[in-house]
Parts: C-alpha cells; structure tokens; sequence
C-alpha cells in the first residue's frame, strides 16, 4: 500500500512548508510539495496550507495569496470534499478565501506572541482531529501577530452552535472571539487553526511534547481507512 | 495618469486595539480632549489612463476583492484632488 | 552633466567634495596618484566609501591581524577572515557558516528600520558564501531600562528584529539584553546569522573567467542611506531634480525571502560562478571587490542598473545602500537558466556587465566611460592606520577602587530578589516572546537557554540524514572591558565558549562584534588595542579560530564613548544532538553540583551595579586552562549522558543561575553553600563555573571525570519541592521568585 | 464632537515594500493599467470640542509625536467633511 499523500502548498513567502512537510513524513504520510502559481493539485488525498507570511503579510495576511491560481483548485477541491488544513498563515488564507467564515486581526495586544500555548481540542468532527478525545488539553506553540479571530455575532453563534470551533485557547492570547484558536466549515473537511502544530510533532525539535502530532496522525488514518 | 485614493477602516463593531492602544497613550502625552482614535490604511492608487468612471469601477473592484477584507473592513474610493 | 574620464582629464584643477565624503587630504592624493589624473565624481564615490573605515578597517586592521597571526591550528577552519563570512567544518560533509554584525548607529536614527536592515544585512552575508541561512541572534544594549529614550529605542528595535526576522522565516535562537547608562543615546545592535552548506558547495566573491556576465538582482536600487553621495552628485555639477535623499533604509523582508529561496536555487542549479551581496557602498563594493577578487577586470554599464527612482545620479547609483540586492557572476551560457530561476521568483535580475581581463574596473553611463580604475585600490588597498593609542586618565583610579569597600548586605534574600528583579537579570521573554524560535522546524534550545542549539536537517543535494546539532551564544560584558578591556575581552569569550559547552556542544570557531568608541580617541584606541589582543590570546589558548567578525567605531555621544564592548558569538558541534543538555532543573532527586571555584570576586559585578552603582576594581580573573578543562568535562559528560541539566554562571552568579535552573520548569532545589561566605558564594562572578544537574546513579562516574581533568566538583544538594532554599540563607516560594523575574520587562516596556 | 483626519503616508523618497508588493501582484489578480500604489495609514481622531484651529494644532502635534515616525513618514491633518 502506498502512503497517503498530502500536498503541502508553498507561496511567496510561505515559511513552514518544510516543517510541515516534516511532520506528514514523520506521521507517515508522502508529502507532496505543490506550487502557488501550479494549477494541478497533483492528486493528493489531502492539503496542507502552511504557515508564514504570504507576500510579506503586506496588505493583510493571507489577501493576496488567495488569488494565487492553486487556489482555484483548492477553492473547488474543498467544496468536493477534499480534507485541508490551514495554519497560521494558511487559517489566515482560507478566510480571505471565504473557504472559513471570519477574519484574523491584530493581536490585541498588538505584539508578535511566539509561545507554547494551552489549547483544548473542542471538536474532533474533522479529518485532523479524530485523533483526538474531545475536551483533551494539549499544548502546542504559536506564533503570530494577527490571530485574533473576528466575525459577525451571528457568525459567532453559528460556529458555536454547529460544533464548528475545533480548538479553543486556554489563556487567550490575543483576544480571539470566545477564545477561538481554530474553526471547521460546516462540512467539516476544511479546518483553520493559529496554532502550528507541525512545531510539536518530535520530542527533539519544537514546543514542548509531541501534542501536534495528532492532526497528521489523524488525516493519516483517515485516508488509509478510507 | 490620476490618483485614485482608497481609505479602508475596520468595520465600527470591530475591535480596534491599535486605535484604541493611541487613545490611551494620549493623556500620558499631554493630549487631553480626544475620545477615541481609530486606525485604518489609505491606498494611493496611480493609475496609467484618466480617472474615468470606468477606471474608478475598476479600482472599486480592486478595493473589494483586494484591497479592504468586506467581512470586517469598510471602503470608500475617490479622486483625490 | 556627467563628469566622465575624459571630462576629469580636461578639467585636472576642478575640486571635489572630497573632505564632505569624510576623505583626508592625503587619501584624496593617493587616489590622483592611482589614477595619474583627478578621479570623476563616480570614481570619488567608489573611494571615498570602500575607504571608509566602515569598508576598509582601516584603523583596525593593524590590531585584527593577530586573529590571523595567532590563530590556533584548526582542521575544522575551511574559510577563514575575510570573505563574507568565515566556514567551519561540522562533520558528515556539512559545514557551517556564522557572522555578527553591528547595525548601531542606524538603530538609533530609526530603530524599527535599523535593526530590521540590520538582520537583512547579515543575513545576506551568509547567503553569499552558498549557505541557508538558518537562524538568527541579537546581542542588544540600551541605556538604562527606565531612561525615556531607551522607550523610544528598545520597543522599535525588537520590533524591527521580530519583523523582519519572522517574515524571513529564520528562528531567532538567542541573543543578549543589557542595559547601562552608558548605551543611552549609543544603543549597541548587533546580529548573528547562522547559514549550513555542503561543505563543497561553498561560494566565494570573486568574478574569474573573462566574458562571464556580471548580474545585478533582487530589489530596485533607490536612493537609500546616500545623503553623502548627495553631496556630491549636487555640489559640483548643476542638477535640477533635486529630490531628497533619504538616510534611512527601508527593509522589505519579503523581498529578502524570495531571495533567499531564488538563491539557493541558483546554486543547486549550479548557475553561479562567484557572488557577493550588496551591503554598506552598494554596488561600488560588490563590483570592485568581485574585480579585485578574480580576474581583475569588469565592465559595467552603470546606466542599466534597474532604478526605483529615474533621477539617480551615476554617483548615488554606485552609493546607494539599497538593501535586498545581490549579485553574481554567471556563465553566457547559464544566464538563461539563471534569469529563469529569478523570474520564477519574481526577483528582478539584469546583466549589467562582464568579468575582463584589463585589471581594471570600467564603468559608463549611456556610452560615456565615468570610471576606469584598479579595482584591488579601492577594495583591498585602501588606507592603513596605525592610530596612536595610550592608557586612558584614570584608568589605575577605577582599578584601584575596589568593590570591597562596598557594604556588603545583611539580608541575601532580598538581595537575591533585588538581582533577580533587576532589568539586566530579569526575564528577557518580553523581547524573545516577539521572536519566532520554532520555523524551519529544526531548534532543539532557544530561551531560555545558555546556547541556541539547532539540528542539523536541510534538504540539500548531496544532503544525508544525520544526527548532528550546532550550538551558538554571544556574549559581551562592557563593564569588565571598561575596567580592563584586555581581560573583558577574554571573559566575553569565555562566557560565550562556556555557554556552548554547557549545552554538550564542542566549542570551534569564534565571530566577534568589536562595538566601540572613536579611534580617532588615543584612550579608545589603546581600549581596542587591548581588547583585541586580550581576544587573539584567548582565541589560541582556547583553541578556537576567529572566522570573522565586525568593528563598529564612533560609538559615543559627544565626547564620551560607550564602554569597550567587544562581543563574541562562539559556534559548537553537537555529534549526536540528541545529548544536548537543557539549562533549567528537570527531574526531581537529583544532585545539583557546582563547578568550578569561586573566589571573592565583585569588580564590574551585577551586584555592585544593581546595589552600589559601582563600577571599579578588576573584573574576575581570567583562566583560560580552568575553562578549556570546564568545557571538556561539560561536553564529555553530556556526550555520555551524564548530565540532565547545565548551566553557566556569569551575571549575578549562583544565586541567579539557580533561581533561572529553577524557573526553567518550575522544579525548587534545597542546598548548602559550599564556603564559609554566603554572600560570596551566592553573588560573586567568578569565572569558569557551571551548575549541573546529575542523577545519583551518575554521580560517581561524573565526580571522576572532573578529577581526571582537575574540575573543582562540589555537590551542593538536591532538586525538588516548589521553593528555591538555600539552608540557613534564604528560602523563596518560586512563584515569589517568578513573578519578580517576569514582571520588570513587561512592566517597563508594555 | 468632531472628527479629524490623519494621513500618514511614507515619504515618497522612502521605500514602501507593501504599496509595491501589491502593485507587483495586480497584474496576476488580473487588474492591469495600475502603474504605483503606495499603503499608508489613516487615523480616525475624534475630539470633544469643535474643531477649531487650537484642536487642529493640537492633532498635528499628535501627529508629529505619535502617529507619524517623522523620520520617513509625512501626514497630513484635516477636518473630515
Ligand atoms: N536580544 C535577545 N534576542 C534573543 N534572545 C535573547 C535576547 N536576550 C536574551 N535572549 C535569550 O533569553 C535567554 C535568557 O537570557 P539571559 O538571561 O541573558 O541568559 P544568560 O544569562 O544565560 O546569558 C537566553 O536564551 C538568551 O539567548
Ligand atoms: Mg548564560
């Protein structure tokens, strides 16, 4: 049986493209790098959208790398199924994408906050976190300067009566709505986080513990399965 | 050759903790009388050809699909001058 | 109008801005006798700043040679001083390459911009020996933390690291963060970047081989940081575009990222011949150092260097420090392959010239020749100073004031938390919590940690699996320099040797930042004299090379100079990197041991700073056999899995090692003093010690070790509980002992 | 009550990596005839009183010391209307 494969997109300015291909390798998987201005999603069974900053984070985080032209086919991929991941960055491009409902701001308190963050998985309804035991606190870094979650009120309770929040912060940091630290579409293939679990997948390397592991254990089992 | 300004601020019911950050730090300056600060972005937009109707539709266009994030941002677009 | 050859020949008499560019009489004379007719404005611009002391070292290089001349043999050096950066050899075919770097006086002008290009700069010194860049540090000093500058200056400099360093994607591994009244007006920014290669794969900046084409890429050249050449495109020739030319430079630390992944991609596609980057004179440097370096020749066409601003003058052209530029030699037939590899990018590239065999460096502008010169004149030949240099006025008076008239205190306890509390002891997470230390996935220890230590994992061709680690740490200390810069050199290096060895890391190779005042300054000079000398000695007895290194002059305000503050970043290997060694308490039970002896010792202390404001006396005595011995026993013990926890004592002594062992992951510790003076044992900063922690199973194997190498061992108790205790001084809950680590920053800075 | 307006824009002799990151990227996202664009910043400041020239010095000196890095950025003030 051949590994599943997970495609790992790469746009200008991507940064953990590496660190995300590392952890779907060390999870077991193929990791498959796919280019932003490539239309051909290569045929993988999942996609990673990574974090960093897109085009220098410039305009707003994610608003131009939206239109990269990969990003069509994701757009179309998603709507038919397709499991995707997006962290940091990547959460950031799926919502400017209007794959997720939402935005991502500033940080409250208006500094970079890079640290190894308490979490708790709320929903393990997804391809990545049926790894997972819902409620189970896990600690996994962040890294970022504009991840405060926002959207309508409405929005707010839509996501939270749909089982739609998938990890919420314990400690806010950065003054996220209802703690929000990731989200799913109502299908439940399309999930958005801030936190980067890629950085806790080995004991050597990264945040303390291997608590990140889980969300390409989870998407590997799930395609092996499937 | 015209410039075409576009101003986009955070919709009024979102947060605004860099304008609200400047409000406070306003007093400590010895800046009183100002009851709140609201920070947005302004885009200078040089365009090649006059700033037609058409080519202000196009900049419209730009500001909503690229320009200002409509989930959480308002835009206004106009010919500066 | 162009000032061309032609136009220098027949005007011979017309004067030049010589002396507003900073050049003397007589260096203006050499450059007429080089040339046999008066230099065009173009060719003054390239003199005036390739003979900069900036560019040319031209008061140091006197004192620098003897990093060379008593270098200590090492198999391990395969580029050594000056090139970009120096390499080292770290094993299975990798090799390492690491740089510091001051961006001082730009920092203070706009510190978001300063040290944002500052980190830029760096960080393309090391692209341009071949390598990924895979990590950086800061070594910062402010004035003191509650001065309202330092408000204005620390909050932007961070910011400006933190910016651009997290957009580039290089985890920022460690660094240092002090403050001293002396700084303020003068802060010190100083970065490292660290690169791995193949240790074949190793670009140099030489343009060989007559016919290859010289390209310029990466960002638009426009009229950045040239307020100097300003004068000079203006003051002798009428110009009516007189638009302002800015000092400051603006970083675009995306652009850089493309450019650093478009880079690495050249050299896998192997489409490069040599490179050099682009940094302080610009294309001035990068052409004639390239020239100098290879065959000798180079033509350029100055006219078609890609402008961000059309009015630039040729002069501001080859003046402007422009930052994300590179560039590179390249063979006719793999421009296009190259031109392909920037486009997809999305990097601007242009040929702009060609290697030839003239031995000289021929520049025009729209078919007119502006310059023809040697270029080894300006690039290696540049002005020599040997600066005259004595003891400073009452440097035997600090001496002889010696810290032990200072009363000593009563109450260690608050002491303890008066040192912990203090901005230079307290925690640094308000600046390193604006860092990324995650990216690329590889950093094994950034803070808190005495090293940053990265595993060695890069996809590259040729690249195989390995288990190695490199470890890097700075360190300076300006109040021991002050009282004997000969010494504080030595101590700096020791400390940051020290740093690496704590951490299982085998210490190589040695990069230094020589941060201080006007060598115009005989008292300044005779602080630099010293301090290099004191670093060259210690470099031999310790065994480790100088790769490279920084001098940033005129650090001072006014007539006061900063103090000599000469800081050093000291690279190690880690065979197996799995056997590193985290700095903080871990497991319960286990015995915590002092290395090490410790000796009455309070000269430039932490303590005579924070309770006396004293600074006099000597600092702590050097021993370099002490500290080579240290450092074998540390690595040798953590390579056989003897230790659980290491870490160096330095700043405020024991007593702030083991609040920061116990801080590390909330573990208290209960132990004894060893001597008959607590207050001594606690706060004084003997050099050449560490503080291990060591399971009972393993004690007797390691007590034998240090006795084999002469390693003062003494056990001074155990880990455990939740407060730190020292019998019979002190005892302090660890939240007590958290929060006022943790509170000043934040407190000062927002 | 009124509201006073701020620009801040870079000086235009000063790099502005963001106005020219956009403008790379228009041509992809398909809008073309676009030759520059330059991001800067707008503040929103509203003030208690009227605004007379005493509260207009009062902003341009806000803005000097606190919302514009005078060392590479201009502003300019205005009453919004
Ligand atoms: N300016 C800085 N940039 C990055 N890291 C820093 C900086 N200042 C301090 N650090 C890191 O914070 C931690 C604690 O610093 P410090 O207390 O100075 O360490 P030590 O006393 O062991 O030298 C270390 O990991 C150090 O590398
Ligand atoms: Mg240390």
């Amino acid at each position: 049986m051949s590994a599943a494969r997970v495609g790992v997109v790469t746009f200008p300015g991507t940064l953990d493209d590496q660190d995300a291909a590392r952890a779907v390798r060390h999870a077991g998987g193929e990791a498959v790098p796919l280019w932003h201005a490539d239309t051909d999603l290569k045929g993988v069974d999942a996609l990673f959208l990574p974090g960093g900053f897109s085009y220098g984070d410039y305009l707003r985080c994610g608003a131009i790398s939206r239109f990269a032209p990969l990003m069509g086919e994701v757009v179309r991929a998603a709507g038919a199924g397709l499991p995707v991941l997006g962290t940091c960055n990547g959460f950031q491009i799926l919502c400017e994408a209007h794959l997720l409902p939402g935005a991502l701001v500033r940080n409250g308190g208006l500094h970079y906050v890079c640290r190894d963050q308490r979490l708790r998985i709320e929903s393990t309804d997804t391809p990545w976190t049926s790894g997972y035991t819902a409620g189970q606190e896990v600690v996994i870094p962040i890294k970022h300067g504009e991840g405060r979650y926002v959207a309508a009120p409405d929005t707010i309770d839509a996501l939270e009566a749909g089982g739609q929040v998938v990890v919420r912060y314990l400690g806010n940091p950065n003054g996220s709505l209802n703690d929000i630290a990731g989200i799913r579409n109502e299908a439940g293939n399309v999930v958005g986080l801030m936190p980067h679990p890629e950085h806790a997948v080995e004991d050597l390397t990264g945040g303390p513990g291997t608590d990140g592991l889980g969300f390409f254990t989870s998407i590997l089992k799930k395609l092996v399965n499937a | 050759m015209a410039r075409v300004i576009v101003d986009v601020m955070l919709k009024p019911e979102i947060l605004d903790p860099q304008g609200q950050a400047i409000a406070r730090a306003l007093p400590r300056l010895g800046f009183s009388g100002v009851s709140a600060v609201r920070q947005g972005k302004r885009f200078e937009v040089e365009i090649d050809g006059p700033a037609d109707e058409a080519a202000l539709a196009d900049v419209r266009n730009m500001a909503e699909t690229l320009l200002a994030n409509t989930v959480i941002e308002d835009f206004t677009v106009r010919v500066e001058g | 109008m162009i000032d061309s050859v032609s136009r220098a020949e027949q005007t011979p008499g017309e004067r030049l801005p010589y002396v507003e560019l900073g050049m003397k009489d007589e260096e203006y004379q050499r450059v007429r006798d080089i040339l046999g007719r008066r230099p065009t404005s173009s060719e003054l611009a390239i003199y005036s700043v390739m003979w900069s002391e900036h560019c040319s070292y031209k008061s140091s290089k006197v004192h620098l040679r003897q990093f060379g001349t008593k270098a200590p043999k090492s198999e391990a050096l395969l580029v050594g001083m000056g090139e970009n950066a120096g390499v080292v050899d770290i094993g299975d075919g990798w090799a390492a390459t690491f740089k510091i770097e001051s961006h001082n006086h730009p920092s203070y002008v706009e510190p978001h911009q300063g040290a944002a290009t500052g980190v830029g700069g760096i960080v393309r010194d090391i692209m341009s020996m071949g390598a990924r860049p895979v990590a950086v540090m800061d070594a910062l000093r402010f004035g003191a933390a509650d001065a309202p500058d330092t408000r204005r200056v620390l909050p932007g400099v961070v910011e400006g690291i933190s910016s651009y360093g997290n957009c580039l994607g290089l985890p920022n591994i460690g660094g240092e963060l002090a403050f001293d009244p002396c700084y303020i007006g003068n802060p010190l920014v100083n970065a490292l970047c660290v690169g791995l290669l193949r240790k074949d794969q190793i670009k140099l900046a030489t343009a060989p081989g007559p016919g290859n084409k010289v390209v310029l890429f990466g960002a638009l050249t426009g009229p950045d940081g040239i307020g100097g050449a300003s004068v000079l495109a203006s003051a002798t020739f009428e110009d009516g575009s007189e638009t302002k030319r800015p000092s400051v430079q603006v970083g675009d630390p995306f652009m850089e990222k493309l450019l650093i992944e478009c880079c690495l991609e050249l050299f896998q596609a192997d489409v490069v011949v040599g490179i050099q980057d682009l940094g302080a004179a610009g294309v001035s440097c990068a052409t004639t150092e390239l020239a100098a370096n290879g065959t000798g020749g180079m033509d350029v066409q100055l006219d078609l260097v890609p402008l961000r601003d059309p009015t630039l003058r040729p002069e501001e052209i080859l003046m402007s420090e422009s930052q994300e530029r590179m560039m590179a030699v390249v063979t006719p037939a793999d421009i296009p392959a190259f031109l392909e590899i920037c486009a997809k990018w999305d990097i601007p590239a242009t040929v702009i010239g060609e290697v030839t065999d003239t031995k000289r460096l021929v520049m025009t502008w729209h078919g007119e020749t502006i310059v023809d010169l040697p270029p080894g004149t300006a690039a290696n030949e540049g002005p020599v100073y040997e600066r005259p240099f004595h003891e400073p006025e009452g440097q035997s008076a600090l001496n002889a004031d010696d810290p032990a008239r200072l009363a000593r205190p009563d109450d260690l306890r608050a002491t303890l938390l008066r040192l912990l509390g203090s901005p230079n002891l307290a925690s640094k997470e308000w600046v390193t919590g604006q860092y990324d230390r995650y990216v690329r996935g590889n950093t094994v220890l950034a803070q808190p940690a005495d090293a940053g230590v990265l595993r060695v994992s890069e996809v590259m061709p040729g690249a195989t699996e390995t288990n190695r680690g490199i470890a890097l740490a700075t360190d300076g200390n300006g109040r021991y320099a002050r009282l004997d810069p000969y010494a504080g050199a030595q101590l700096a290096l020791a400390e940051s040797y020290r740093n690496v060895a704590v951490t299982g890391a085998r210490p190589l190779a040695v990069t230094n930042c020589l941060n201080f005042g006007s060598p115009e300054d005989p008292e300044v000079m005779w602080q630099f004299a010293e301090a290099v000398r004191g670093l060259a000695d210690a470099c031999k007895a310790l065994g480790v090379p100088v790769t490279g290194g920084n001098v940033s002059f005129y650090n001072q305000t006014g007539a006061a100079p900063i103090h000599p503050t000469p800081v050093v970043g000291v690279l190690g290997v880690l065979e197996d990197v799995r056997r590193r060694v985290p700095s903080g308490f871990t497991g319960l039970g286990e015995r915590v041991v002092l290395l090490g002896e410790t000796a009455d010792e309070f000269g430039g202390s932490q303590w005579a700073q924070v309770d006396h404001d004293h600074l006099g006396g000597l600092p702590p005595a050097v021993n370099l056999e002490a500290e080579r011995a240290l450092a074998t026993v540390l690595v040798e013990a953590a390579t056989r899995g003897l230790l659980t926890g290491s870490h160096d004592l330095s700043d405020g002594g024991l007593a702030i090692a083991i609040a920061e062992a116990c801080l590390a992951n909330d573990v208290g510790c209960v132990v004894t003093l060893p001597g008959d003076d607590a207050f001594t044992d606690l706060f004084s900063e003997s050099a050449s010690r560490a503080l291990v922690t060591v399971v009972p199973e393993s004690f007797h194997a390691f007590a034998e070790l240090c006795s084999v190498h002469e390693v003062p061992c003494s056990t001074l108790g155990v880990t455990g509980g939740s407060s730190l205790v020292v019998e019979g001084v002190l005892d302090i809950p660890l939240p007590e002992l958290r929060q006022t680590h943790e509170s000043p920053l934040p407190a000062l800075f927002g």
